[in-house]
């Protein structure tokens, strides 16, 4: 295997899809989201809530590659019980680093595994895999009312 | 048996296929299906006429004009010849899915006309209580433009089966019947290479006075087509794959339908007489070529003709028979590897769509393209044949007269490497 | 002023320009408002294309399909910039004509589907009581499009005049009203050269509510045009007349009404998910752009376009703004000449159209055409306004950024020995 | 002038459009066609009739260039009066020079000044033209079911 797909498929990628964290849809969502990727029929669908404490909750469900597999898996690692601050934040870096063309230095501490996905931003067919479930929770949680720039206020 | 092929000396003819592509890896393209490469001869005529001959075609009286016109009419004739046609009975078009729609529209023009009391066609009338049939493994060019046209007018859209190898359910022939005013359908398959019996369904089309249309992007490419013979009344394909350059393809229709159907897009060099009020038309394939025509795409690919017949259809046909029997037998040794569409290399195509156990279509086209071979992956633009065979998308080699089984195995090694890389292997 | 442009520099980037005609004749064409002539930057775009990217876009996962993806949406940010445009604004398509036909099935489509009972923007339904104006200057590709809506709906069609002076008719334009549902002007005339006042109209068609379209063909290739301040809802325009490949065109719309339309041509890459029963369709500019599409002639436009801006759009309109006046100038002398269209160098382009006394103009272009001058001769698919001025026919020249006043003179030399040959000096 | 252009324009047509022979409606006409050359707008009607004797009468109307003006002129002066026979001889003999890229040697027995247009068939644009009346006749006799075939038989 070359080095390029070595720094796509990074080992933590794989290993979000193949242990898949959190996976499962959300009980009682306030808001619900599917999406797909026309090119290849990925799906995922995301559920959003946001408890009294003011944390987010998520759940998901989908099929579809590696890339949008395990990009799910650590969306929800990174958002769930989130404050909505986190999560915007969250979300902010991870659209950014896809749109990196795999320059950037990710943050570790905002994006956590999601830093693995550096290697994806070179491959443009694989950016939209890594985003579709980025793409359902922005669209659940506008559903369910959830804005994010009033979080950061 | 027709003469076999010189594949390296053909090779020589596609200056792409010298390229090297990721980390300095020879190019393998086994993409043909989605779009084929073009030889020099194509990027040849196709420069020369834009650097002696460029004009308007059909209009000016000038020298130009003149000679613009003779080669885009030499052209026509020269991909008429190719598949058994006369020339005024083919339309050039942009692509196959503007033919396909072209036709489509004739039926919802001529029911709209009819409606606001025009004399039209009755063929081309339809409304609730009429259906229109296609099949199960349409692209969506042959399936969504007859879904708008249901949509449109309340007829109702019906479609033949595909039974677990890959084929047409002949038990399904039945839904075409009195209530029927088109049947479209694919001549092979783009995802499952399955060929199909479009003979046998045109002239169930015809036995109860239904339109006969056929898609034949992915046949007339790789095979010796009359269209004619087809017993069809439209039949629609496209030039880039057989060759030719982008943004041209090709209708084929029986003289008699052509001057029956309405026009469909309308403007310049369509017309008979024009007044403010109203317009009459000219003559097919005038009528439905309307503006400054796809010309120097027109010269390329009557190029693209000559260099296919020149290698000789026959001979690309048997070669690519061979070469599809030769992939269906690597693959089926692969664990783990399931072909989607018929496994015996009868009456099928070059287009071999699979799926790999425990990996998504996404990573194996991924692992490929790091090797250099280039596939394609997804649902190839019949995503309704996807969920028939419930995978959410393939991995499809499609092969050409530049291919040869050197490429073949590279792509069955990529295969096992995606196997190992992920460990599914 | 704007830089002058350096013409014999630039005739050397146009292969073609060099050849000779007849009995070696040197070639001056005039013929431009027909197709211009492509410079070599043009062609070397489209063939390094098919040499090192060809591929189809949009689909595939492979190095190449990267590549071609991203050469066909540069080329659209491209061209989307040279108009002033967002790049998910433009629409490509195969010429003008397609544009205009796909602006005119937007109101076909949606008064079919909403009458089936789908949910359908009103702005698109259409029936008897609504009016579609028109101009009695347009083009066939602007007019025959909207008098197939009105004959598919029942809708009226009117038309605001022409002058003597071949100006639009002011007190004709409060034939927009309220029952108006779609407006659609050309720019500048192919045929008189006019260039009309289409912020104007615009305005007035938006504020009855009417979508308002403007065909651009002869005002962007060669003057500044800003496609958002014109006003209108849609402007289409062609790749070939200003220096790009055959076979391509633009539509660009204001990103509420490409999305508030229903498809136009339906198919692959359009979509965004398919069922045998239905499919829902991809945002713009995807959902009009269905099948394979014009990938090399998009790469080729970027190269024009990129052409153009290096040469600079004010330099070209200054520079035949000057060449205009000196025609004019030079026809007003020739007795037995009358110009149809303003003979006054004032909101007017280069195309220049005219007659002469006792000479019909196939033989005026005939005689002209053995000396070498290619211009046009006929009703320039503008019938209805040859009508308007009670001639069968006319000569038209028409110049670009190649042409200097040497062609003019031997455009009126040709002229002169016409009439005399023909005994009417 | 070149020699090109002057073999185009021989004097017999350049005098044939100037002084047209037999122009006019042909009153009382059995059948009538009305051609239009859609490049460029030329005209023609032609007006036909069979008398009792056999013989053929023809009228035309038209606007259009020197070469369709001038060829309806010599159809007519071929046509009127003449012979079911010599007036199926006279319009293949036309089609036939036309089609012939300027190579024939025209026979004058048959076509008398149509030899003139030998030169036409030279420029694709000006064929159209110098057809238009002939188009125009054939259609008009078929509309008057006058039949070549039947008159050579
Ligand atoms: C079977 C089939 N039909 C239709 C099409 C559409 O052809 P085009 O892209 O030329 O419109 C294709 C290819 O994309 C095809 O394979
Ligand atoms: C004013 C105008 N509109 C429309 C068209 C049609 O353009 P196209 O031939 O690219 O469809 C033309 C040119 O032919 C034109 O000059």
């Amino acid at each position: 295997m070359s080095s390029n797909v070595e720094s796509l498929y990074q080992e933590i990628i794989l290993d979000h899809y193949k242990h898949p964290r959190g996976s499962g849809a959300l009980a009682g969502a306030s808001g619900e989201s599917h999406q797909v990727n026309p090119t290849c029929g990925d799906e995922v669908t995301v559920g959003v809530d946001l408890d009294e404490s003011g944390h987010v909750h998520v759940g998901y469900e989908g099929q579809g590659c590696s890339i949008s597999q395990a990009s799910a898996s650590v969306m929800s690692e990174l958002v769930e019980g989130a404050t909505l601050a986190d999560m915007a934040k969250a979300e902010r870096a991870f659209v950014e680093l896809m749109h990196s063309k795999g320059n950037a230095e990710p943050d570790e501490e905002v994006l956590g595994d999601g830093v693995a996905f550096v290697g994806v931003a070179k491959y443009p067919a694989r950016i939209k895999c890594a985003l579709l479930p980025w793409m359902a929770l922005q669209d659940a949680r506008l559903k369910a009312g959830i804005e994010i720039d009033k979080a950061e206020g | 048996m027709a003469a076999r092929l010189d594949v390296p000396r053909i090779r020589k003819d596609f200056p792409i296929l010298a390229r090297t592509v990721r980390d300095d890896r020879p190019l393998v393209y086994l993409d043909s299906a989605a779009t084929s490469q073009k030889p020099t001869a194509v990027l040849d005529a196709e420069r020369a006429f834009y650097e002696t001959s460029n004009a308007a075609v059909h209009r000016g009286a000038h020298q130009l004009a003149e000679e613009a016109t003779d080669a885009y009419e030499d052209a026509r004739s020269a991909i008429a010849g190719f598949v058994g046609a006369r020339s005024e009975d083919i339309v050039f078009t942009k692509n196959a899915t503007e033919g396909l729609n072209l036709a489509a529209y004739a039926f919802s023009n001529g029911t709209d006309k009819s409606r606001q009391g025009h004399s039209i066609d009755p063929r081309f009338v339809v409304g609730p209580g009429d259906s229109i049939v296609v099949t199960e493994m349409e692209h969506h060019a042959n399936l969504i433009p007859w879904q708008e046209l249901c949509a449109k007018t309340g007829a109702e859209l019906r479609w033949i089966g595909v039974d677990d190898d890959g084929r047409l359910r002949r038990e399904d022939f039945g839904l075409i019947d009195a209530t029927t005013k088109a049947v479209s359908v694919v001549h092979q398959s783009n995802i499952l290479g399955t060929l199909n019996p479009v003979e046998e369904i045109m002239a169930q089309a015809r036995s109860v006075g239904a339109v006969g249309i056929v898609d034949a992007c992915q046949s007339i490419p790789h095979m010796s087509v009359d269209v004619v013979d087809l017993g069809a009344d439209l039949v629609a394909w496209s030039g880039h794959k057989m060759l030719g350059p982008t943004g041209i393809g090709l209708l084929w229709g029986r003289t008699e339908i052509l001057e029956a159907m309405p026009p469909f897009l309308t403007g310049g060099s369509m017309i008979e007489t024009v007044f403010m009020e109203s317009s009459t038309f000219a003559p097919p394939p005038q009528k439905f070529e309307a503006g400054v025509p796809m010309v120097a795409q027109a010269v390329g690919l009557g190029a693209a003709v000559r260099y296919l017949e020149d290698v000789g259809m026959a001979s690309i046909a048997d070669h690519e028979h061979e070469l599809t029997g030769y992939a269906l037998a690597q693959l089926s040794q692969l664990p783990g590897v399931r072909i989607i569409g018929p496994t015996d290399n009868v009456d099928r195509g070059s287009a071999i769509s699979f799926v790999v156990d425990g990996l998504h279509p996404h990573d194996v086209g991924q692992v490929l393209d790091d090797r250099g071979v280039a596939v394609r992956v997804g649902h190839h633009c019949a995503w309704p044949t996807c969920r028939r065979f419930a995978v959410p998308a393939t991995t499809r080699l499609s092969t050409y007269l530049y291919n040869d089984t050197t490429d073949i195995d590279a792509a069955v090694e990529g295969i096992v490497a995606a196997q190992e890389f992920f460990g599914v292997a």
